[in-house]
């Protein structure tokens, strides 16, 4: 148990990895990158939880009670900000993309290797 | 309570992979807010209601949204291309 | 009194960028650009003030928020300026400006959207280059991406849009890698000052924590510095992206997440004997492999734009190895380096703008011979190219120096691949001029059909506009820097330990030997090239069947696939922790 | 790379690396346990310094307000970069109504989604700023309650159908909305810079513990925050929306 978000956090990013190299259709790769993302988000919540302790909220619970680590969690504030800004550009880049050549697939949209010489 | 956790934590695991394996887009959205509403309990498991209520917001409102929008538009595109 | 104003580097041009997004629809319609480059200035000089007061002074440290750590834990977030960051902040400043000057009435529909996203982007790389707190690190490149990926789109109709999608996904799995880092060293040191994390990573000794986040943070900041084998999105990147976005790419961006990686490695993992061990073994072979692969590449190219980025990645490749020896000549020869080449680079990248606006092409079989009527241009891609091939003059050429002075220690093959890199992108400049300009070279006959998509961009605009920013930055290329290197050496010494107060280390003597090889090579390629039908018979094919082989293995590899790109990110880590198996 | 050598090559890699990450989960401290002393500083010193009881917003926009500065403005950037790419080429073809994919039955909406989406509308509205302005006492602060606050005015779309939803949300105001908030944050961090004190110093007066307006500065932040995800998020799913629009020759058949 005392491991397994950390390896919860190394599969997701594994999982995303493998979802963006293996897809066929650069939507469904935009939607495993933000999987890659919660990887960051499982590791460093975990990193602040501790055993016993309360939400860094003090309005129930009087300050001072044993409270998990809160610099943790404006970090995965900020990141799921980033999230959410990659997410919309990618999507606007895919459709324009598709607008232009019709399809999403990126085996077919490799760009032309200005080559030899 | 460690039970709990585990149990979130492996269905967090679960959910990404469904998010990878399901192929189609279609389907791939219904299992990224299935994904943002997982980590959304793990993330209230974890005392994090904060990171919790974003997660909820962006991860399984805003994004898949956004997500079901560009399908819709892909497919028009697709409709004019055709004609 | 100058700390009290330090935040205004970096908010003054956000806030300017925020107005000008608000007042988009009623600001008249060369506002924006004159605020633009207005602010790029102004900041230049700041920082250039403000570096000249901590060389004398010591380095400056402003406290945000007044969270000045009194009790023990850093709470806050600091901006340590040492005078080498504020020197490069201020040459990202004035590239900006000569950016700006270029883009004049490049943009006309779209209301001074371009400009907010380039200021966003300045105060990003001030931000990345100033700050002493690691997560703000990762949130300065972050902005610097997201308006990378923003401008690179900005052109909707270049062939390869595609470019833009690749070059977004392979920086934000870097993002993404970044935090990874950043989560693994907040674990063991429960702290993000970049000096208090320097304490809890000297007394660690040997730790898998410290190396993995060493291995992520510095992997991630390779793929931005687009090191071998995480390089392959900056071709991409460049082909799509406008060349005033190309001119900030290669001269400041790439250069400014090397940066990153040798203050990380100096300030923070300063101590820690595994980072050192992987610097000085695998990143020096990487950074050989890239120089030389990134050289090959570049010398096979036609298309221009692709031609000067697989020039920089070869230029980073040199720029690695120079970081790699962490020692202070290998650190001013750096910085020498990154301003140089960051300065000829973007005077070339001008260049494409100004062929790709009068010309509407960046093919350089399609262009052979027309280039007399801008013969002004000619001149400066020469002179760009003779400067890239290691010619004897101007700041890259004190940076060759040095790092050839560093590299020694380490053997002969590092000598050998900085001589290679350079020569060959320097005589795939000169080709290209040679063949553009002076019309030499074999007439292309059936190779000018070959598949290179047609670029064009906007026409209208004067030549002279266009060619003061690029002749500016290679006439700042070409001065003299020989006297400056005392102070160089004085802000190498001040970033590896900005605590001490000792003197400037002492820089060995520089010889000439070695970059004159490599322009010498360079020329003699170049010209080998153009003349090749004059040349006997066996020569040609013998030489022909070897470069064939090559290059059908290097083009298999670069093949614009986003999913080979991740993989290849994904076996550079591994080569990590191969390397540390041997530790 | 064929697809087949890809995922060899994938495995390979994924295999090397399992060992050293196996090795890093072993040596980070076990899950639960204390990691440093910076999150329990900021929990001791949050409510007496700052009078505030949400730690998480006390870091977000004081102890470390510039990190926060920086996403708001990530943020701006985003968006911009997303209307320029969407707005750049879509021309003046398109008409002001929906797009409609042949073939598929257009039914008309139900009046029990009309009058659901007329009740929640508004009132997902209301606690999008309830969100925003409880900042510092409850969870939830300015980037939460704009998303919400945003996906409340889609609500508007649900019940009303496409046209209403156009005539109601002007890009103009949001594009103002956005810049304006993110310029609100910048002057909440540049104005204390003018009576002398450091930048994003809270020199405002702190306001009582668990009071709704404690935590002086950081409620003007929260507000800027709040203005600018509302804006900018409302944007995007304007600017995606304006994608399915019909083209004028659909609608004269």
């Amino acid at each position: 148990m005392s491991v397994l978000p950390w390896l919860v956090a190394a599969w997701l990013f594994g999982v995303g990895v493998y979802g963006v190299a293996t897809s066929r259709n650069f939507i469904h790769l935009i939607g495993c990158l933000s999987v890659c993302q919660s990887s960051t988000y499982v590791l460093l919540l975990s990193l602040g939880y501790r055993w016993k302790a309360v939400a860094p909220i003090f309005y129930d619970h009087p300050p001072g009670t044993l409270a998990v680590d809160p610099v943790v969690q404006a970090l995965v504030l900020t990141d799921i900000v980033v999230g959410a800004t990659i997410t919309a550009l990618l999507l606007a880049m895919a459709l324009r993309v598709d607008a232009k050549h019709g399809t999403l697939d990126p085996q077919e949209l490799r760009p032309l290797q200005g080559e030899g010489h | 309570m460690s039970l709990i956790l585990g149990l979130l934590l492996g269905l967090a695991a679960l959910a990404g992979l469904g998010v990878v394996l399901s192929r189609d887009p279609r389907r791939q959205v219904m299992a990224m807010a299935a994904n943002g509403l997982a980590l959304t309990l793990l993330f209230f498991a974890l005392q994090a209601p904060d990171v919790a209520l974003s997660e909820l917001t962006v991860g399984t409102a805003a994004t898949p949204l956004l997500f079901l929008v560009t399908l819709a538009a892909v497919r028009m595109n697709r409709v004019r291309q055709r004609k | 009194m100058l700390t009290q104003l330090i935040p205004l580097v970096v908010v003054g041009p956000m806030a300017i960028a925020a107005a000008l997004l608000a007042l988009a629809h009623v600001l008249p319609r060369y506002v924006p650009d004159v605020i633009a480059i207005a602010t790029a200035l102004g900041l230049s000089a700041f920082c250039g003030l403000l570096g000249a007061y901590a060389l004398n002074h010591g380095p400056l440290t402003y406290w945000f928020g007044g969270w000045t750590p009194g009790r023990g834990v850093v709470l806050g977030i600091g901006f340590g300026v040492d005078p080498a960051s504020a020197a490069l902040a201020a040459f990202v400043g004035l590239l900006f400006a000569a950016a700006f000057v270029f883009a004049w009435g490049y943009f006309d529909e779209v209301h001074a959207h371009f400009h907010v996203l380039m200021l966003l982007f300045l105060a990003a790389m001030v931000g990345f280059c100033l700050t002493r707190d690691l997560f703000n690190l990762f949130v300065w490149f972050e902005v610097m991406s997201v308006s990378a990926f923003a401008l690179t789109a900005y052109q909707l109709e270049t062939p390869s849009l595609s470019g833009a999608l690749n070059f977004t996904v392979t920086n934000s799995v870097a993002a993404f890698m970044m935090l990874g880092g950043v989560g693994l060293i907040y674990a063991r040191a429960g702290v993000l000052d970049f000096e208090a994390l320097g304490k809890v990573v000297a007394g660690a000794g040997h730790d898998p924590v410290i190396a993995g986040a060493f291995c992520l943070l510095a992997g991630a900041l390779m793929i931005k510095g687009a090191i071998l084998p995480f390089h392959f999105w900056l071709s991409d990147a460049h082909a799509v992206a406008p060349s005033p976005v190309s001119v900030i790419f290669s001269g400041a961006m790439v250069s400014v997440g090397l940066f990153a990686l040798l203050k990380l490695a100096l300030q923070v993992f300063g101590a820690s004997a595994d980072s050192r061990f992987l610097m000085h073994g695998l990143f020096i072979g990487l950074g050989c492999a890239t120089s030389v692969v990134g050289g090959l590449m570049a010398w096979g190219q036609r298309h221009l734009k692709r031609m000067l980025a697989f020039s920089t990645i070869a230029h980073l490749g040199i720029m690695l190895i120079a970081v790699a020896t962490l020692s202070a000549t290998g650190v001013a020869g750096f910085l020498f380096y990154a301003v140089g080449h960051g300065l000829v680079k973007g005077a070339l990248f001008m260049i494409m703008g100004i062929l790709l606006a009068t010309k509407a092409s960046v093919d350089e079989l399609d262009l052979k011979g027309l280039g007399k009527d801008i013969w002004p241009a000619g001149i400066a891609m020469g002179l760009g190219g003779l400067l890239l091939g290691g010619g004897p003059l101007g700041a890259l050429d004190t940076g060759t120096r040095l790092v050839h002075a560093a590299a020694i220690a380490i053997g002969p093959l590092a000598t050998a691949a900085i001589v290679l890199g350079s020569a060959l992108t320097g005589a795939a400049v000169l080709r290209a001029t040679g063949r553009i300009f002076l019309n030499l070279g074999p007439d292309p006959g059936d190779e000018a059909e070959a598949p290179s998509q047609k670029d064009q961009e906007k026409a209208d605009r004067p030549l002279w506009l266009m060619l003061a920013p690029c002749l500016l930055l290679l006439l700042l290329a070409i001065v003299p820097v020989d006297g400056a290197k005392l102070i160089v050496a004085r802000m190498a010494g001040v970033l590896a330990s900005p605590r001490s107060a000792d003197g400037a280390p002492p820089l060995p003597g520089t010889s000439l030997v070695l970059p004159c090889l490599s322009i010498g090579l360079a020329i003699i390629i170049a010209l080998l090239d153009l003349f090749r039908e004059r040349l006997p018979r066996p020569l040609v094919s013998a030489t022909a069947g070897g470069t064939q082989i090559i290059f059908r293995g290097l083009k298999v590899l670069h093949s614009g696939l986003v999913g080979d790109y991740v993989v290849w990110i994904v076996i550079g880590l591994a080569t990590f922790s191969i390397a540390f198996a041997f530790h | 790379m064929s697809p087949r050598t890809r995922l060899a090559l994938l495995c390979l890699a994924g295999a090397c690396l399992t060992v050293p990450i196996w090795k890093v989960a072993q040596a980070l401290p076990p899950f639960g346990a204390p990691t440093g002393a910076y999150g329990p500083a900021v929990n001791a010193l949050g409510p007496p310094l700052r009078h505030v009881s949400n730690m998480v917003s006390a870091v977000n926009f004081d102890f470390r307000g510039f990190d926060t500065l920086g996403e708001e403005f990530m943020l701006l950037c985003a968006v911009t970069g997303a209307v320029l790419l969407l707005r750049g080429t879509r021309g003046e073809s398109l008409a002001d109504k929906a797009g409609i994919i042949p073939g598929r039955p257009r039914e008309r909406r139900a009046d029990a989604t009309i009058l659901i989406c007329r009740i929640f509308g508004p009132l997902t509205l209301v606690f999008g700023l309830y969100m925003a302005l409880h900042a510092t006492v409850t969870p939830g602060g300015g980037f939460q309650g704009g998303v919400v606050a945003a996906s409340g005015l889609l609500m508007v779309y649900l019940g009303e159908g496409y046209e209403t939803w156009r005539k109601l949300v002007r890009s103009r105001v949001l594009d103002v909305m956005e810049a304006g908030g993110a310029l609100l944050f910048a002057m909440a961090g540049l104005s204390p810079m003018l009576t002398g004190a450091a930048f994003m110093q809270n020199v405002l007066p702190l306001g009582a513990f668990k009071d709704m307006l404690s935590g002086g500065l950081m409620l003007v932040e929260n507000v800027g925050v709040g203005f600018a995800v509302a804006g900018g998020f409302a944007m995007l799913f304007l600017e995606f929306m304006e994608e399915t629009r019909a083209l004028k020759s659909e609608t004269q058949e």
